[in-house]
């Protein structure tokens, strides 16, 4: 784990505010889930790098998906191709996927790291379906990949025309019992409402919150789990979605 | 190679207390600093308090971690062991919530340590803490019962919060302290403006606070005791002004969440400078 | 429009004392806020400190102004009017080096301005400033004194550089003050590295020390009276923090050294948002 | 006085740590002495602007010079062509040049003000002898505009191979008493010795400081003159040599 000067070599805008980053970086070995800390800037204003999931790394090229919400990821925003950017990682737990029939279910910006799961099914040969729901059709981002990827990926947005609603508002229409395994990430409000729901699989919460240090140092990154504060960083950032406490 | 309460150090660069774990981690930087500040360890294990722990602020940091560690017991049985296999020299910081719970914490430890680091300075806790450090009879209290228990070498970390660190610091040493440390966090708070409330309250860390940090240290040359000056150390350049500001070393903490790599990189740059380089 | 002291302003954003001399200047944004605190006026004219005056630091600067001023014969003669013109809310900056310094610039002014605001809080000057800050007895003899003198609206601006602003600030309440207005400046300190002695001794200001400045003015709110908050506030955001904290209005100050407009657009983007925009 | 939103026409390094920006910005009728206080970024780190000298102004472009000292100009150095630069001006009083033979004075980066006052002298027909000291060569820019620019023009370099020296060692070699006024740039320890030197016609120096706001507001940039703090941003940044009052 350390850090790494990487070159954008492409940058691409998906959304009015998604924007992708691909990096050339070879001999990792990443395993969803996992993500890299991004350093911002040489200033100490913002201060603490940001962390960005793994959303795709094939032969050495390393894909970052990244919606801008604040002030970190609005300057990153500006850099271009040819940009070098300096990144520490990969950090996180290796999840390991399940050899079960799975559903992904992903909420807005959430697809990220999902993405590069659902590639790992492919390669893995495991079956699955992409729920991937956003606020409006621009922001569905690598609905064509996702719509090659999966064996069924079904997209809804908040404005849809014929079909209104969230990722989970489609579970209803699932067949849910064909699943052995589900994957599941996007805002706060979507994990509490989807442990609501209670599915009769184990469900893998990709969770996402303001880091610290982002390796396991600072017990910054709290997250209930089973009773006790796990370390999102180093812990997760994927947990059993039963065992988190949401308290809320 | 520098010397403070009759013991060697490799160097003046030590890791500040909670931003490290236990050192267990990045080894090579353990292995590479003068000393560990380890988290404050309390008697009993404590979860912490809940989230959001950590908050950005300008050039700086709040945090409320709120001293999760797995208490004294299970520290020494389990973790003490690993550290000093990487780092023989441990300052144990010690958070103790009644002045007899500091004294039995570090007896429970004993000897094992290089030292203790008395934190009567933490704002992220309900009793204790910093309203320790902010009232010198408190202070020396805790030092004075401390000091019977050990002889090892005791540093008080002092805070600056509403109270004269001078103050403060002067009661603890009459109390028989060998040395201080300063500053812990300030005071800091953000509001949430969509819910008209209180987002974060914790401790405000980082090169925000650095010059009040150093103006703090160079107040307190004046007791002409061991100072380890702490507060938004971020390159050899900032660790520099606070030995000349009368700090025998300094510790790094915030600058470790930005890099955990970041002492070693200090450790050269502040060598290049004792050296007369630039 | 708002009200404190039962007078009328336009916007709850002020400008801060010393960083806009006397709004003489950019006339529209002198125009444009609820009420001007001026630069520090004295019984004396002074001729402030040597440079260099201004540091910066990280997301902050520090300064050793010293309270360069004409005194206030001058100030009454020849400036005052002149601010008048432009806006009627204006708060004088009064800082005495006795006691009865302060009651006699207030006295000497009379009821030709909107309020005083007396400054216990100057890190700058080797008498007076801070020192009558940080004991609550000498803060409240200040404030007695000076209510004998004056029916205008009297606002003690409190330091928070090591005492507890709660504590003079009740004192000086109960001692007659109409309001508080906090924070100052936090003592700052640079080292010249080459030269190795201090490059700058002052106050450290701007978006760096915002937490602690926030804490500080929702720590006040228990007391109940108006409250001017101010440190680090660079947008709208930022006030509408500090008013939700319980402050009743906000002061402008290293902000516009970035940027001698900022007033008008933090104006601005409060405005949006106590209107419920974001 | 405004903040003025440019776009870099043409950035160019003048040498390993000078770099040049030009501008296009219409309508200013700026006097040598004159400067911009230009942000460095959106960031609060660094939290001021810094000022940058006028160091020519044509038809609508604006030049300025900047040597790479520290964190500030090292950012703006990073600056490429086509990007927009905040800058607030133009700030500082104008200097009335005066109509006779004149002496420029100029050491390392205080050269750039001076460019200007040069070419302003010349469209004012009066004659002037450019006198300008470098560390090395390759640190002596603009030397050909300044050659075709001046009547006369001595450069030397602390390092030169024939000749090493300063710029004020070259004064030695001067008719002084051919001058009617004196124009000085450059570091503070070169306005020290100039002032000691006591030349019989009036200098006029261009202060160079760290500024707080740059106009006229927060009275950070003080410097003694005949007695009393000036501000250096307002009531300079150009003072007569012989009533600067240094203390050193
Ligand atoms: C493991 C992991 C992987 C991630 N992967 C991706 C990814 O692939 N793509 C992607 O776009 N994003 C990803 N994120 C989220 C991303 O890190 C954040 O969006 C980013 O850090 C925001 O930075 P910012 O400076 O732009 O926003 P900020 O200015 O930091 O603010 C973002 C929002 O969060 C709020 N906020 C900030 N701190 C707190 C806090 N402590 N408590 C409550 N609210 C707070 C702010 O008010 C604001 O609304 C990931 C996060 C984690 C933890
Ligand atoms: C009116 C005016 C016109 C100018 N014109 C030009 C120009 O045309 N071209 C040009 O290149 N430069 C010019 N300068 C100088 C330029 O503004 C500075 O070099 C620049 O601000 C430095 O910023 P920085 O962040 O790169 O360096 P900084 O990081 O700010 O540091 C620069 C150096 O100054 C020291 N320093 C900083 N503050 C102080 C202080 N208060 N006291 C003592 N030492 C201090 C630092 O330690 C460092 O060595 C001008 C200055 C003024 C006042
Ligand atoms: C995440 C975090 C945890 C901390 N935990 C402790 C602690 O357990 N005990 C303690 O005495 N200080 C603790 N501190 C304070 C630091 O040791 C240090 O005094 C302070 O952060 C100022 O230094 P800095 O600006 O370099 O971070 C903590 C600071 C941070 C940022
Ligand atoms: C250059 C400068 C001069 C100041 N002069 C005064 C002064 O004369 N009187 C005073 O009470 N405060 C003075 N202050 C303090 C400010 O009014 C304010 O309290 C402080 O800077 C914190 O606010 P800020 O972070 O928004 O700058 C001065 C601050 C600065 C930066
Ligand atoms: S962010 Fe520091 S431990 Fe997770
Ligand atoms: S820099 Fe503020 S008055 Fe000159």
């Amino acid at each position: 784990m350390m850090w790494h000067l990487v070159k954008i070599i492409n940058k691409e805008w998906l959304s009015r505010d998604i924007f992708s980053m691909e990096f050339t970086l070879h001999g990792l070995k990443p395993a969803p889930g996992q993500f890299f800390q991004i350093r911002i800037n040489e200033s100490y204003d913002p201060l603490l790098s940001r962390p960005i999931s793994i959303a795709d790394y094939e032969k050495g090229r390393l894909l970052m998906i990244v919606k801008i919400v604040g002030r970190g990821t609005e300057i990153l925003s500006k850099k271009k191709t040819g940009d070098e950017v300096l990144i520490f990682g990969p950090l996180g737990k290796k999840l390991k996927i399940k050899n079960k029939k799975s559903l992904i279910i992903a909420g807005g910006i959430g697809v990220a790291p999902l993405y590069f799961l659902a590639k790992s099914l492919k390669k893995a040969r495991i079956d699955f379906t992409f729920v991937y729901g956003a606020r409006t059709p621009s922001e569905l981002v690598l609905k064509d990949e996702i719509k090659k990827l999966s064996s069924r990926a079904v997209f809804i947005t908040e404005t849809g025309s014929n079909k209104a609603g969230t990722a989970l508002s489609v579970l209803n229409e699932l067949n849910l019992a064909e699943y052995g395994a589900g994957y599941a990430c996007g805002p706060r409000a979507m994990l509490v409402e989807l442990k609501k729901m209670n599915l009769q699989f184990p469900v893998y919460a990709f969770c996402e919150d303001f880091l610290g240090c982002g390796c396991g140092l600072c017990l910054g990154c709290a997250i209930k789990y089973k009773g006790s504060y796990k370390r999102i960083c180093e812990d997760g950032p994927v947990f059993e979605l039963k065992g988190l406490e949401f308290n809320d | 190679m520098i010397e403070i309460f009759n013991i060697e150090f490799q160097n003046p660069v030590f890791i500040a207390s909670g931003v490290f774990g236990f050192g267990l981690k990045y080894k090579n930087v353990t292995r590479s600093v003068g000393a560990l500040f380890t988290k404050g360890i309390t008697l009993l294990p404590r979860m912490g308090n809940p989230p959001p722990r950590i908050y950005e602020t300008p050039c700086g940091i709040i945090n409320s971690v709120g001293l999760e560690n797995p208490g004294v017991k299970e520290f020494c049985r389990s973790i003490l062991p690993r550290i000093k296999k990487i780092n023989s020299r441990i300052f144990v910081n010690v958070a103790g919530f009644t002045v007899e719970e500091y004294a039995q914490i570090v007896e429970e430890i004993g000897d094992r340590v290089t030292g203790f680091e008395l934190n009567i300075s933490c704002p992220n806790v309900k009793e204790g803490g910093v309203l320790f450090g902010q009232n010198p009879k408190m202070a020396a209290e805790i030092v004075r019962v401390v000091r019977k228990r050990t002889r090892c070498p005791i540093i008080v970390k002092l805070t600056a919060n509403f109270c004269d660190p001078l103050k403060v610091g002067r009661a603890c040493i009459d109390a028989g302290a060998d040395g201080l440390s300063l500053i812990n966090t300030l005071y800091g708070l953000v509001f949430d403006i969509k819910a008209k409330k209180p987002l974060i309250t914790g401790g405000l860390s980082g090169p925000a606070i650095r010059p009040f940090a150093l103006y703090c240290v160079h107040r307190l040359r004046e007791l002409k005791v061991p100072v380890i000056g702490i507060g938004g150390i971020m390159t050899g350049r900032d660790a520099y002004e606070f030995l000349l500001a009368g700090a025998k070393a300094v510790a790094i903490g915030t600058a470790v969440l930005r890099d955990p790599y970041a002492p070693l990189r200090i450790i050269e740059e502040l060598d290049t400078l004792l050296k007369g380089g630039k």
